[in-house]
């Protein structure tokens, strides 16, 4: 199958990073863009660019139809969901591959099996991987809470067709349940389009650990090592690391050996991550499968040194996998922080608004995914991840001074960002020392940095620009807007009068 | 220029003077020379007894409008602090301290999801007041402090701005 | 000996480099600063600054004493000279270390004994490293002249205490030679504060080809393979890459073990480069030894992993090298592109100015290590290098399509730049082949772009900001500077009248 | 509104019309509808039969005050063009063509290290003129044309800023 113009049916870090890969394979690229986001960087960097409607993803980015027409009038044949919007659509997948098009992604009965969640834990049973005790299928609240009292509490509450945390629920009982369960089936709902939910026995203080895995269509399979992903908040991924802390050279093997189990399962072609809980004593169970590339990818290219989205395209035109396993190395530790548009001092609360200032770390080692520029706006409609910085070091440790010192670095003006909240988990010391567990950011440890050594720099600061302000408006006539103005125009909503 | 420098639950007095191309900050009382230098917009470049530190000053709004608010990130921390200007702080004390209670605005843009609450509800410190949803999560707003339901002022379903109102409450004392 | 606290007595992206090393050491750094660089990012970056005078060099930078005297007043323990500047002066490092100031550097008589060129021709014979034919010490025009005639044309004539490329010039026959030499020792003069030069032979279409060394207090060795800096323009590396597409394995073994038995000849600590000139037949020949980290010691990184300033302050505190020779890793190629402010289609003239706008690229395998900002100033007192933008790849062409398509990203306002001519480079046959020489890029391979499929789109952009000011000054009074003002304050000395 | 594009030695006709929210693009008369957007000051985003290009935009100071020139920087290269007010070429058509030779000015502030002619000298085209320092390098300064060097207005280490003018030149027939 010819991959000689890629439609990337997806906007944000994830766009811009396939873009990348597809310049430097020479490779022309066409994005799509919802109203909202005919600035965004993704239409900037691509090559060609088709509107596809209205800001909402339901009316635009999730309209198969449209980013079929937008593949065929732009002649793209082939097209990468990246991750979330259509990534696990098998519909959309099949749509594609009956309008001759490549779908670089898995076939779409891969997407089917693991797309229930339920199913695919079916598909791992049978398949001689370990799984979480739970329920096989979704089913009604009021049968829902019978089961849960036979599996026993702690209970997680989970999005059949779900993924990225969206819908989660943890509920300790049956009355964290019953609240719980119309609040997921909403997210559910809104985030995927199917309200369905199942749930499972919460494993205590797990640790989720995920394979990476590689099929082609001449069944070849490898595993690209693990990454560790307990660091959550809300069921949503805050920090990646690979590899995982807490995995020998064993459990290494062990679980990449299942991972597999599970790819050949549903005959897997392509990128696809099996997630893992872990406990203490190293046990791990099968969680669910994505079918597609993860926002945490990079730690595994740090590693191994290998371009996933290439290797997507490589075998979406059939090639063989370029490697065989005991030619994938392992080198290093990654870190990758998730940066979002939020505010870590007001419950992290989202803050979409325009980026009016942004800078980002720079030097050895360090990486930006980002899918924003200085001057955009960062749209309430979307997901609120703005960027991933990674890190790469020969050690953790090497590693996490590296982000801590690169989180220093970045600037961000005009929204709220979880940066400063990044900068104190890297010195938290059960961080540091590699006790995650999922859990780990239910205990507050955050707080924010109210007094400190260069307060008094920072204050100077702003006696100064205030000074300055003071000056400039009283030597100019009143109403006048003259002078430094435009240096001045993003302090414009802090007018005294 | 001299101003009452409000971060957390702390006051400071500080005093800036520019002279003959010096500049000194006074921190309650003590003065020492300050060499800065804006270095973008936005940006300064601060050394003071050759200790260098870079700021990054983002202007936050303050609920009153006689008050400056700032963001400042630094390498090492980010800070947020306040910078009134004292004789209008005098002046605000004469006039009575602010009424408690009042009203809850959206942190955000987005749309109402759920209201948890009826007006003429009692409610304590930390109750979940209504469920918004924005960029695809959604969020619990809470009561900051105990008090009653006053007025809903939003449906479930609407769509609201950043500091739209969204229900007004009143302080306990007040019923 | 302790290095708590580390001076940086230089400027510019290689005293940001140190001092990001540092903080990820947790070692606190001291910049000092020109009165010209009081606004520059490595005083942003530092943790003390302390101005050291004028903005000439020779008044601030080149000055031993000044430099003492900041080191003894922030009580920092160790100095990193960078390069350049004092790195390779013995007189400092002498003085330092006398003050009990650990010199973050190879000894003082390594120095002396590398420093002068014509003395390291010497120590290489002794120590059975091939070397150029050409006389062994400094002498007079007239003598030089003579000594020319028994060497035989075409010539090299270089400055005896220099490097970097400053006061070189070829002579293809006696005329040459004699109009070179003035402007050589001017240059040498003026970049070294000594004017000796001396001559050797000119291999035809050489390539540079340069080992990167380390040896610690405790006389162990190592080599991180091969650099290739053949891409130069007047003597001036250009674009470096590791390792070289002219050496097999065995010329990597050979080249390191000549370079470190020069090495071991002056019992060398610490960070050094054997360069070499290498002919078509894989001989190669000593050229100088550098005793100090070189620009392009990025490259190095990338293929080995290893942190090379890190190495520098270990071995600098007296630890033994970290690795052994037979556990530096050779991975994948890297490539590295000087971004420099000068102007490509004006003979590369300086371009100084304020930058006032600039975009790095970013993303996977990319790397940049900048000197300046956005709104800063490229002063012409210093050397126009702004930045390094290096990448990464599997294979060589992989590194050169990254670097592609990294330049593509990067956009500097308000000075020239060397981006686009590198642009080019990166797809100019001869180098992509590998068939590299430092006369490369004598042949005029550089021309500016006039016409192209996308002109038409930056007219469109242009005429629509032609009309947006045009509409703006037809709706505002004469003589009223309001409105957008701020957004188009760079392009104010544009305007027509 | 209607410009010549001047691009080296092309020209062109190009004329923008923005009306009811659309702008149109007119290249030598042939029309095409353009989508652009300002995402920073100098920076565009310009779409035209769904292809997009990303361009960033530098004034370049042009001889003639009433050529605007710019520089962009695009993607896959960066082009130098100028645009001329057509009503304005016409009246400097009708003003006679401009004396040949001129003064010779300093592209870069910087250092005159030596002069290589004197005045009176006849000087062929790309002869060197003079070695300036700047950026520690020594760059030497030629002449575009054939002339005459009529008048020097520098000594060697002179310091210039950019734009001074270190020499006058006189084109030949003007002998």
């Amino acid at each position: 199958m010819p991959v000689t113009k890629v439609l990337i049916a997806n906007r944000g870090e994830i766009a811009c990073r396939v873009i990348r890969t597809c310049r430097e394979m020479g490779i022309p690229t066409v994005a799509v863009y919802s109203d909202a986001d005919r600035g965004a960087l993704h239409v900037r960097m691509a090559d060609e660019a088709y509107c596809i409607g209205p800001a909402p993803a339901r009316e635009s980015y999730l309209v198969v139809e449209k980013i079929l027409n937008a593949a065929k009038q732009s002649g793209a044949d082939a097209i990468h969901p990246g991750y979330g919007f259509l990534s696990e659509n098998a519909e959309a997948a099949k749509l594609f591959q009956e309008n001759g098009i490549t779908f670089i992604g898995p076939r779409q009965e891969s997407i089917v099996s693991m797309g229930s969640k339920t199913a695919a834990r079916i598909v791992a049973i049978k398949a001689g991987c370990p799984v979480v005790p739970g329920i096989q299928e979704t089913m009604s609240d009021e049968d829902l809470l019978v089961e849960a009292g036979k599996i026993g509490f702690p209970i997680m509450v989970k999005a059949a067709m779900g993924g990225g945390g969206k819908g989660m629920r943890l509920a300790k009982n049956v009355e964290e349940l019953k609240a719980g369960l119309p609040r997921a089936r909403g997210e559910a709902l809104s985030s995927f389009g199917d309200d369905s939910v199942y749930i499972e026995k919460a494993i205590v203080q797990p640790r989720h650990i995920e394979i990476q895995i590689f099929g082609d269509q001449h069944g070849n399979y490898v595993y690209l090592w693990e990454r560790e992903c307990s660091i959550q908040r809300r069921h949503q991924k805050v920090i990646e690391e690979a590899p995982s802390p807490h995995v020998t050279p064993e459990m290494r093997a062990a679980m990449g050996e299942a991972a597999l189990k599970v790819a050949r399962a549903v005959k897997y072609v392509g990128a696809g991550t099996v997630e893992f809980l872990a406990d203490s004593e190293r046990n791990f169970y099968f969680l669910e499968m994505n079918t597609r590339l993860q926002v945490e990818h990079c730690v595994t290219e740090w590693i191994t040194g290998l371009d996933l989205v290439k290797w997507q395209i490589l075998v979406a035109r059939g090639e063989k996998l370029p490697l065989t396993q005991d030619q994938i190395r392992l080198n290093g530790w990654a870190m990758e922080c998730r940066i979002y548009a939020e505010d870590p001092d007001k419950n992290f609360m989202p803050s979409p608004g325009r980026i009016s200032f942004l800078r980002t770390p720079a030097g050895p080692n360090v990486r930006d995914d980002s899918g924003v520029y200085e001057g955009c706006e960062v749209s309430m409609f979307y997901d609120p991840m703005i960027s991933k910085l990674s890190t790469w070091g020969p050690t953790r440790l090497e590693a996490i001074d590296k982000m801590r010192s690169a989180l220093g670095e970045y600037r961000i003006g005009g929204i709220r960002s979880n940066v400063a909240f990044h900068e104190v988990l890297m010195e938290y010391e059960p961080f540091r020392k590699g006790d995650l567990h999922t859990g780990l950011l239910d205990k507050p440890f955050w707080k924010k940095k109210e007094v400190g050594p260069n307060l008094k720099f920072a204050v100077a600061a702003a006696m100064v620009a205030e000074l300055d302000d003071e000056e400039r408006r009283a030597s100019q006539p009143a109403g006048s807007s003259e002078g430094k103005l435009g240096a001045w125009q993003h302090w414009g909503k802090f007018n005294r009068l | 220029m001299k101003r009452t420098l409000l971060i957390g639950k702390e006051t400071h007095d500080v005093e800036i003077l520019r002279r003959d191309g010096e500049t000194t900050l006074s921190w309650d009382g003590t003065a020492e020379a300050v060499d800065i230098l804006e270095v973008g917009s936005g940006n300064w470049s601060v050394i003071m007894g050759h200790k260098s530190v870079d700021v990054r000053l983002d202007g936050l709004k303050h609920s009153d409008p006689d008050i400056q608010g700032f963001r400042a990130t630094l390498f090492d921390a980010t800070y947020e602090f306040a910078l009134q200007d004292p004789r209008k702080a005098l002046l605000a004390a004469a006039s009575g301290a602010a009424a408690s209670g009042g009203p809850l605005t959206a942190p955000m843009p987005g749309k109402v999801v759920k209201l948890l609450v009826n007006e003429g509800d009692p409610v304590s410190e930390g109750q979940p007041l209504l469920i918004m949803e924005a960029m695809k999560m959604q969020n619990e707003l809470r009561a900051t402090s105990a008090g009653r339901v006053s007025k809903i002022t939003v449906q479930e379903g609407a769509t609201v701005e950043t500091g739209g109102t969204l229900m007004i409450l009143v302080a306990p004392e007040a019923d």
